[in-house]
């Protein structure tokens, strides 16, 4: 595959954006990733998946910096990382959703995908404090933003209520709202759709879809079920005990025998 | 010469004054350790087990005082006076029955609620103890006589200062609170990390309703686990009672256990006790050489300073279990 | 249906994220503040100035300054008292030195020097959390009380270590020192309350509220969406502090008017305050108010019911008085541990239903 | 009838000592109501109010009372004066505070409506210094003095005394602070058991004087050499130490036990009907005595006032003039029933504080009691007069007050 | 499968007559749901988010009074006595066990322990512990390798099998698994499920399991409930749920011409025929 082409649904596919390069992450004893390189197309959906336990959900923590690994390099947009603390990289563009829910319970929907946008938002403590000139301003244009985040997800019947009482799928769908609030450039969704019927799988495919598609985000995407990572992904790592066992298209993946005995268990149609 | 053994002597008393410091902290550790609860009552346990065991053992009429003023009579003792060790297992008794209210009364209604929630609770519970005991005993000074020795030990004055020409100074009741200390370690370290209960006990302190629904019956737990503490802090007042005898100070003393706690970990049971003997020794130390210097009254803020220095390295204590961060 | 919510819809962002959007709610709001400012005054006497609003008023800016940073940040703090004392000796040493110098700017510059007092101990809240953070936060109130009481500079070498307010005046009228009227004590109090409590409002209503309560509800997933965890929760430090170190300012120099730091600030102190932000409400505005409205009457409303309704001797009255503020406590945290601010939304919502039983 | 406010304390670190010198405010009180019919035909009313030592509850206290027709307001807590000079004095009532409060108080010119008489602090401490000039023959030069003190305003006031009167003869004086409540106290004890000070002064209350004491002994420092202040000699200081407390030294500036014949009214009026405050527990105990003591001012400068103004029913203010010219005699108190049981007080527009004589006893473990061992001694106004001014002018220059006389 | 059972088999061990349950006094989720739960079997129950599946099984298991709600209408029995009253440890310890939703591991303690504390109630000895904790090594190796690591630590589906396992640990008589394949990956799933069969067959423990992913539900279970907005819309056996139209468009993803990709359900959504 060369740098920029388009995709069968004409979708444009850009350059590199983000490059990881033999990345190797040990807990103690434990080494969760083992030396494994890839990397993340402009504009593409690229899907992660493995096992459990094969150190899918820490490979996103080393790309928004929450572990910092032993050994390896990350790229982005061309450029050595260096070290950084997680909201430095979130402020380079890159917004997560975790596979353990991590909205902040205490806060209504509407103030968890304000979060979102904090780091847009400059207003001085004065201006804060008085509510006054470019805080109020702010306020208000980025919550019109925000409501048309809400519009697109479906979620303005629960705009106020606080997520601590919201069923799972809901939860996941604002968790996805406060992602993509930020604008991301690159997106990191960790089982999107965990604990969702197919009726909710689909809706949440088509959000993702529509997110790539009109905005142009970049996708990083672990799910294990594998229709959706088939059906949505323009490319797919396959990660095993912290190794890499496969990369490529789902349907290079999906014929791929030591995929197929290490996670598929069986040929997937 | 002189000024080293002055050093020295100053250490070992740290020791010891650090060993009765433990004492308190570990009622806290039992129950941080078993629910997660950071029981503030801790201190007034101590004071109301003591309160009641003097009250028991001089024959004191329960109560007297809103007996009288209710009506008009004149009531305060029975005219009996109860041994030691009755008086001590009555107190026991007590407390059991104590933490079986507590949880019953409080602690139920408060399943699965947020730490700092039941924190509050345990301060309410601490107020309201602490009125109990008063109106229960009367709020006098009681003399606490269970039979321990106290003042200079001559022995080890005697015997060091054959040996090294200069004479030791160790409190009498200070030995001793070190060697049932270190009995009480010993059994409760057993206790949690070989028992079943123990580990059910850890189990509670993680996860109120994941223990529930393994069958764990968070009642019996509490019960048992209070009950601990009870008689933990049965100890503590009897040791703190005999030294500055039974009234409402004795409640403060928490206050001396909680840097304790937090250098040694919330949730170990060594770690209050090394805790205790690192903070003993630091605050005497200090208070001896750099005490005078700036105008000494340094061991309270001192203790919580050299906690803070360790906590900035380890933030979950020496020995606390790791604060688990993952998303 | 008593409470309506329904037909007042909001056309604009503006309109919706106003601090009372229901038109029943906002009336309430007007009158009691008009009455607050413009009734009370003139009624008010010695005793109720002194045994209950000003305490009240006072305490409230403590519970909010405390609420800001337990309740919205989530960093829980044992040294409200140690912090009030920095306020106190701040301004007492500002009222001494420049006694030209309006007693309102000396307030609002110790609440400044509160707020860095408070930034220097609220950086171990980067490495240590939760209840460890809380006994660290001792460290504070010990040291500071202790410093105050050891260093001669701050009580200005009196015999005693006592600290007395002189007498300072505001448009003429004398708002510290023994000639204060209670008008004048309850007005100075109650407008630093409401100015902060409107500034603090808008603050947690903003970014900076956002950030705090996110860093309150779980900080790692905060900073990997962008909080950064530092000023965060430094700016909740700096915050809080400087509304508590307010609250230690006016507590001297209005209320109490002479103060020693080990009686006046000590862990009683940093108790109470804690006690009343929980039983108010953790991370609610009305919360702060209704908690401090709650201990400061209480305590007063027993005694007299104790003591001068029932005669019973004051001792036997002081330890019911605990059994009792105990039992409350827990009572009320069995019944809503989420604090009055809580209750009092429930009982809306109750009400909006009502008659009807969901 | 007339209203004299009790701003108790019964509960709290120092409830055991509030409640006893309580009981004696009382006490005497309900005496004067029931054997004379109160004071010049009116009743007195002592309407108590709990402070628990809390200089906040205090001032809602006073408060509380203020509105009543309080005369007269004895806190019992140092923290609670300092608040309530300022307002008792825009209130216009008196304080009575004997023994503890604001010392410069003394100074009747500047502080109007407060009075300390018969003994102040620094009266204490100069009294226990010549007090061990005399057992040391006039001569303290090259002796060690030690003070342990309560880390607050209170343990603080003599400080400055005990420095001028070491300059003064000799000695060397150092102080080691307890931070209250006081229960842990070992470092100061290993440090007094390093220097081997010749004596030890203490100015403690509450629990900490029962942990020195004990402390004290642990150390086998001589009992005889260990002197507290006023507030740290009461049977709860020493009782819970038991033997090892024998010989231990304490000021007073007020007799004890019950040797007195005003006990056989109290008797015979008060006890046997059952009208005793808390049941008469407490009765010819030392705080019960001071509490009973400050009655016995209070009411004669009631009298007083009574005889000033030509009525009955008189105002805070008349009360003032009241204590200002008072004058209990050896004679007078020989009447009360209670001879040589406090000095002589004088008190005028000037001097509100007395004579400042205290005597020193001595705890006598087999008899559990307290036995006096020195007459009323004076202070050494040379060195108090001084500090005192200083003091009191410079509160006058921070409250812009004009001195009077 | 259940043709095969005799009548003996399928005497009702639990049933949940119409109950209500609101939360916080005021929340009213569960709107008189029935259902029963044969002994011996595997019965679903089935739904969208926030249908009140987990609320149902937290009745059951009386777990409701730790988060504020409370069952305040109907009344759920098992083996026939009323258990509304009973406290969750006595619950256990007749035989019914719950896995929670989101797995609820013991952070602190290591797999080990955590499956141990699953064998509290049990009274029969260290033996018969020790060997039943072989058989969930045998089910789940992956536990084996990390069964010193603290469970806070271990991976998503890591604790979810630590929660299945303990579970077993206790012996149960009946499990309420809420979600068991959430979070897994594919195969495991279908592990997971084969263990449910194997249990449930060798065994003779009851399940009733809460579970979104429906089409592997249904292919295990032998009755099926569904759920929606807190009443039950639909019911019957596996089977013939399998069938349904509105099942097979809604829960299985399926249209006429067999399984329908993602990328192509961007267009309108129906709805679904017994809401209309
Ligand atoms: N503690 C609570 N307080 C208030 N409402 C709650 C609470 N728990 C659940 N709810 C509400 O109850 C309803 C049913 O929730 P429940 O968790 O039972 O759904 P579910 O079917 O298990 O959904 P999911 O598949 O997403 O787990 C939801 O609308 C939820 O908002
Ligand atoms: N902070 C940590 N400390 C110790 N071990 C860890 C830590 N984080 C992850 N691990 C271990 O690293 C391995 C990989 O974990 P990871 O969460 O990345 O798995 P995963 O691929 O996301 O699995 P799943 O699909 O089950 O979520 C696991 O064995 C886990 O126990
Ligand atoms: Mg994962
Ligand atoms: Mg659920």
């Amino acid at each position: 595959m060369q740098d920029g082409h388009v995709t069968a649904d004409g979708r444009q596919i850009g350059g590199v954006l983000m490059d990881m390069k033999n990345i190797t992450l040990r807990f103690g004893g434990v080494v969760a990733i083992k030396d494994i390189s890839f990397d993340i197309r402009q504009g593409e959906i690229r899907a992660i998946i493995g096992p459990n336990g094969a150190g899918k959900s820490s490979m996103l923590n080393v790309i928004s910096g929450f572990y910092v690994p032993q050994e390896g390099e990350v790229w982005f947009r061309g450029e050595k990382r260096g070290p950084m603390r997680p909201y430095q990289v979130a402020r380079l563009g890159i917004a997560r959703t975790f596979q353990n829910i991590a909205l902040f319970d205490g806060m209504t929907v509407l103030d968890n995908i304000m979060t979102g946008r904090l780091n847009r938002m400059k207003a001085g403590f004065f201006s804060q404090a008085l509510w006054w000139g470019r805080a109020e301003r702010e306020e208000n244009e980025n919550r019109e933003q925000v409501e048309k985040i809400i519009d697109f997800l479906e979620i303005q019947n629960i705009r106020k209520t606080p997520v601590g009482r919201l069923p799972y799928g809901l939860k996941k769908r604002v968790e996805l709202a406060r992602a993509l609030a930020a604008e991301p450039q690159l997106l990191l969704l960790d089982e999107p759709m965990a604990g969702m019927n197919v009726e909710e799988k689909e809706d949440m495919s088509r959000f993702i879809l529509d997110v790539n598609d009109e905005f142009g985000t970049t996708i990083a995407l672990i799910e294990h079920d594998m229709g959706v990572v088939m059906d949505l992904s323009d490319r797919v790592v396959v990660m095993d005990y912290g190794r890499k066992i496969g990369d490529g298209t789902p349907d290079e993946v999906r014929s791929n025998q030591e995929v197929i005995d290490a996670y598929l268990g069986v040929a997937h149609d | 010469m002189d000024q080293l053994f002055f050093a020295a002597e100053v250490f070992l008393n740290g020791l010891m004054a650090g060993v009765m410091y433990s004492l308190v902290a570990l009622g806290f550790v039992l129950i941080f350790k078993a629910s997660g609860v950071f029981n503030y009552a801790q201190g007034v346990l101590a004071l109301f087990a003591a309160l009641t065991l003097v009250g028991i053992q001089q024959g004191q009429v329960p109560f007297a005082h809103l007996i009288n003023a209710m009506f008009g009579t004149n009531l305060h003792h029975f005219g009996w006076t109860v041994p030691s060790i009755l008086a001590i297992a009555l107190t026991a008794g007590i407390m059991v029955l104590l933490a079986f209210l507590i949880e019953k009364l409080v602690l139920q209604h408060l399943v699965g609620q947020e730490p700092i929630i039941l924190f509050m609770a345990t301060i309410g519970l601490a107020y309201f103890l602490e009125g109990m005991g008063d109106v229960m005993w009367g709020a006098d000074i009681k003399t606490l006589d269970v039979g321990l020795p106290q003042g200079i030990s001559d022995t080890v004055e005697t015997m060091t200062a054959d040996w090294l020409g200069y004479g030791f100074f160790l409190d009498r009741l200070d030995i001793w609170a070190t060697m049932i200390a270190a009995l009480l370690v010993a059994a409760l370290v057993a206790f949690a990390q070989y028992t079943k209960q123990g580990r059910a006990m850890r189990a509670v302190a993680d996860d109120h309703q994941a223990a529930l629904s393994v069958g764990i019956s968070l009642r019996f737990i509490w019960v048992m686990v209070w009950s601990i503490a009870g008689f933990v802090a049965l100890v503590a007042g009897i040791m703190w009672g005999t030294k500055s005898g039974v009234q409402f100070s004795l409640s403060l003393i928490a206050l001396k256990a909680l840097p304790v706690l937090m250098l040694g970990g919330f949730t170990s049971i060594p770690g209050a006790i090394v805790g205790g003997l690192i903070i003993g020794v630091g605050e005497k130390l200090f208070e001896f050489w750099i005490g005078p210097l700036v105008g000494g009254a340094t061991e309270n803020w001192f203790a919580y300073v050299l906690a803070l220095v360790f906590l900035v390295f380890r933030p979950q204590g020496l020995f606390g279990e790791r604060i688990i961060e993952r998303v | 249906m008593f409470y309506r919510e329904a037909g007042d819809f909001k056309t604009t962002y503006r309109d919706d994220g106003q601090t009372f959007p229901i038109r029943l709610d906002r009336w309430g709001y007007y009158v009691i503040l008009a009455a607050a400012f413009l009734v009370v005054p003139i009624y008010i006497d010695a005793y109720w100035a002194n045994a209950v609003l000003v305490p009240f008023l006072i305490y409230a800016i403590a519970a909010l300054g405390l609420n800001v940073l337990t309740g919205y940040a989530g960093q829980v703090s044992l040294g409200t008292g140690g912090f009030m004392a920095v306020g106190a000796y701040a301004v007492y040493k500002l009222m001494t030195s420049f006694p030209e110098v309006s007693i309102v700017i000396h307030i609002l510059l110790a609440g400044g020097i509160t707020a860095a007092v408070g930034v220097l101990f609220g950086l171990p809240s980067l490495r240590i959390k939760g209840f460890y953070l809380a006994v660290a936060t001792l460290a504070a109130q010990f040291f500071l009380v202790w410093l105050f009481n050891k260093v001669p500079w701050f009580y200005n070498y009196s015999a005693s270590g006592q600290i007395t307010a002189p007498t300072r005046r505001v448009f003429g009228y004398a708002v510290t020192g023994p000639t204060t009227s209670a008008p004048a004590k309850y007005l100075i109090c109650l407008c630093f309350l409401f100015v902060l409590a409107w500034a603090v409002r808008n603050l947690t209503r903003g970014t900076l509220g956002r950030k705090w309560m996110a860093i309150r509800d779980m900080d790692i997933a905060a900073e990997i969406i962008g909080v950064n965890p530092l000023t965060a929760k430094l700016s909740a430090f700096a915050v809080s502090s400087f509304l508590i170190g307010i609250a230690g300012a006016l507590l001297f120099a209005v209320y109490l008017g002479a103060a020693d730091a080990n009686e006046a600030f000590g862990i009683n102190k940093s108790f109470l305050v804690l006690f009343m932000i929980i039983i108010g409400g953790l991370g609610s505005i009305f919360g702060s108010f209704a908690g401090a409205a709650f201990l400061v009457l209480l305590p007063v409303l027993l005694k007299n019911i104790l003591v001068g309704s029932f005669g019973w001797p004051t001792n036997l009255a002081a330890h019911i008085e605990l059994m009792i503020v105990g039992a409350l406590i827990v009572f009320f945290l069995i019944v809503e541990p989420h604090g009055l601010a809580r209750l009092w939304q429930l009982t809306k919502e109750k009400l909006r239903l009502w008659p009807f039983p969901h | 009838d007339l209203v004299v406010p009790n701003l108790s304390y019964r509960t709290g670190p120092y409830g055991a000592n509030g409640t006893q010198y309580a009981d004696g405010f009382n006490d005497y009180f309900t005496l004067l109501n029931e054997r004379d019919g109160g004071i010049g035909g009116e009743t007195i009313r002592v309407p108590e109010c709990e402070t628990a030592y809390n200089t906040e509850k205090g001032v809602e206290c006073y408060e509380a009372t203020k509105g009543g027709g309080a005369l007269v307001y004895n806190p019992l807590s140092t923290g609670i004066t300092y608040q309530l000079i300022p307002k008792a004095a825009a209130d216009q009532i008196p304080l009575y505070t004997p023994g503890y409060g604001r010392t410069s108080a003394k100074n009747g010119a500047v502080f109007e409506w407060v009075f300390n008489a018969p003994a102040n602090y620094w009266d204490g401490a100069s009294v226990a210094v010549k007090y061990l000039l005399d057992e040391n023959g006039g001569d303290l030069s090259g002796k060690k003095i030690a003070l342990v003190y309560h880390n607050s305003a209170y343990g603080k006031e003599p400080i400055r005394t005990l420095e001028e009167l070491a300059e003064k003869h000799g000695f060397t004086f150092s102080a080691l602070p307890i931070d209250p409540p006081g229960q842990e106290q070992k470092s100061q004890w290993l440090q007094t058991r390093r220097d081997r000070p010749d004596y030890v002064l203490m100015w403690g209350w509450g629990v900490m004087n029962q942990t020195a004491i004990q402390e004290a002994a642990n150390i086998r420092f001589p009992m005889e050499n260990f002197i507290g202040t006023y507030w740290s000699g009461s049977e709860v200081d020493v009782q819970p130490v038991g033997a090892a407390a024998n010989g231990y030294k304490a000021l007073t500036f007020h007799g004890v036990g019950m040797d007195y014949p005003i006990y056989d009214d109290m008797k015979q009026y008060v006890i046997d009907p059952g009208k005793a405050s808390q049941g008469g527990q407490f009765v010819g105990s030392v705080l019960y005595s001071r509490g009973m003591y400050a009655a016995v001012v209070i009411a004669e400068a009631i009298a007083k006032a009574q005889e000033l103004a030509g009525t009955s029913q008189i105002t805070p203010a008349q009360l003032r003039d009241g204590f200002e010219a008072l004058e209990i005699s050896a004679e007078r108190l020989e009447e009360l029933g209670l001879p040589d049981f406090g000095p002589a007080i004088t008190m005028s527009c000037e001097n509100h504080g007395g004579s400042g004589m205290a005597r020193v006893q001595q705890w006598d473990a087999t008899e559990r009691k307290w036995t006096l061992i020195t007459d009323f001694t004076e202070p050494d106004q040379d060195v108090l007069g001084p500090l005192i001014a200083e003091d009191s002018e410079a509160y006058a220059k921070e409250a812009g007050i004009e001195p009077r006389c | 499968m259940l043709d095969a059972m005799t009548d003996a088999q399928k005497e009702t061990l639990l049933e949940v007559n119409n109950i209500e349950v609101i939360y916080n006094h005021v929340i009213l989720v569960l709107k008189g749901v029935s259902l029963s739960v044969p002994k011996g079997g595997i019965t679903a129950l089935l739904g969208g988010n926030g249908a009140g599946k987990t609320t149902t099984l937290k009745a059951i298991s009386n777990l409701l009074a730790s988060e504020r709600g409370e069952v305040t209408k109907g009344s759920i029995t098992y083996r026939g006595d009323r258990v509304t009253d009973l406290d969750p440890a006595a619950l256990v310890k007749r035989g019914v066990i719950q896995v929670m939703e989101g797995r609820h591991c013991f952070e602190h303690l290591t797999v080990e322990e955590n499956l141990l504390t699953g064998a509290y109630t049990r009274r029969d000895g260290a033996a018969a512990i020790r060997q039943d904790l072989e058989m969930v090594y045998s089910y789940f190796p992956r536990l084996m390798e990390r069964r010193k690591s603290q469970a806070g630590y271990t991976s998503g589906g890591e604790q979810q099998m630590v929660a299945m396992g303990r579970a077993l640990m206790s012996r149960p008589e009946t499990i309420l698994l809420d979600e068991p394949s959430m979070g897994l990956a594919p195969q495991l799933v279908e592990q997971i499920f084969q263990i449910v069969k194997a249990v449930n067959e060798g065994e003779g423990v009851t399940f009733l399991l809460a579970e979104q992913n429906t089409n592997v539900a249904l292919r295990y279970a032998h009755y099926g409930y569904i759920l929606e907005s807190g009443r039950v819309v639909m019911d019957g056996p596996a089977d013939a749920l399998r069938e349904n139209p509105d099942v097979k468009e809604f829960y299985l993803g399926m249209s006429d011409e067999g399984r329908k990709s993602f990328r192509d359900v961007r267009s309108y959504r129906r709805r679904k025929r017994w809401l209309a």
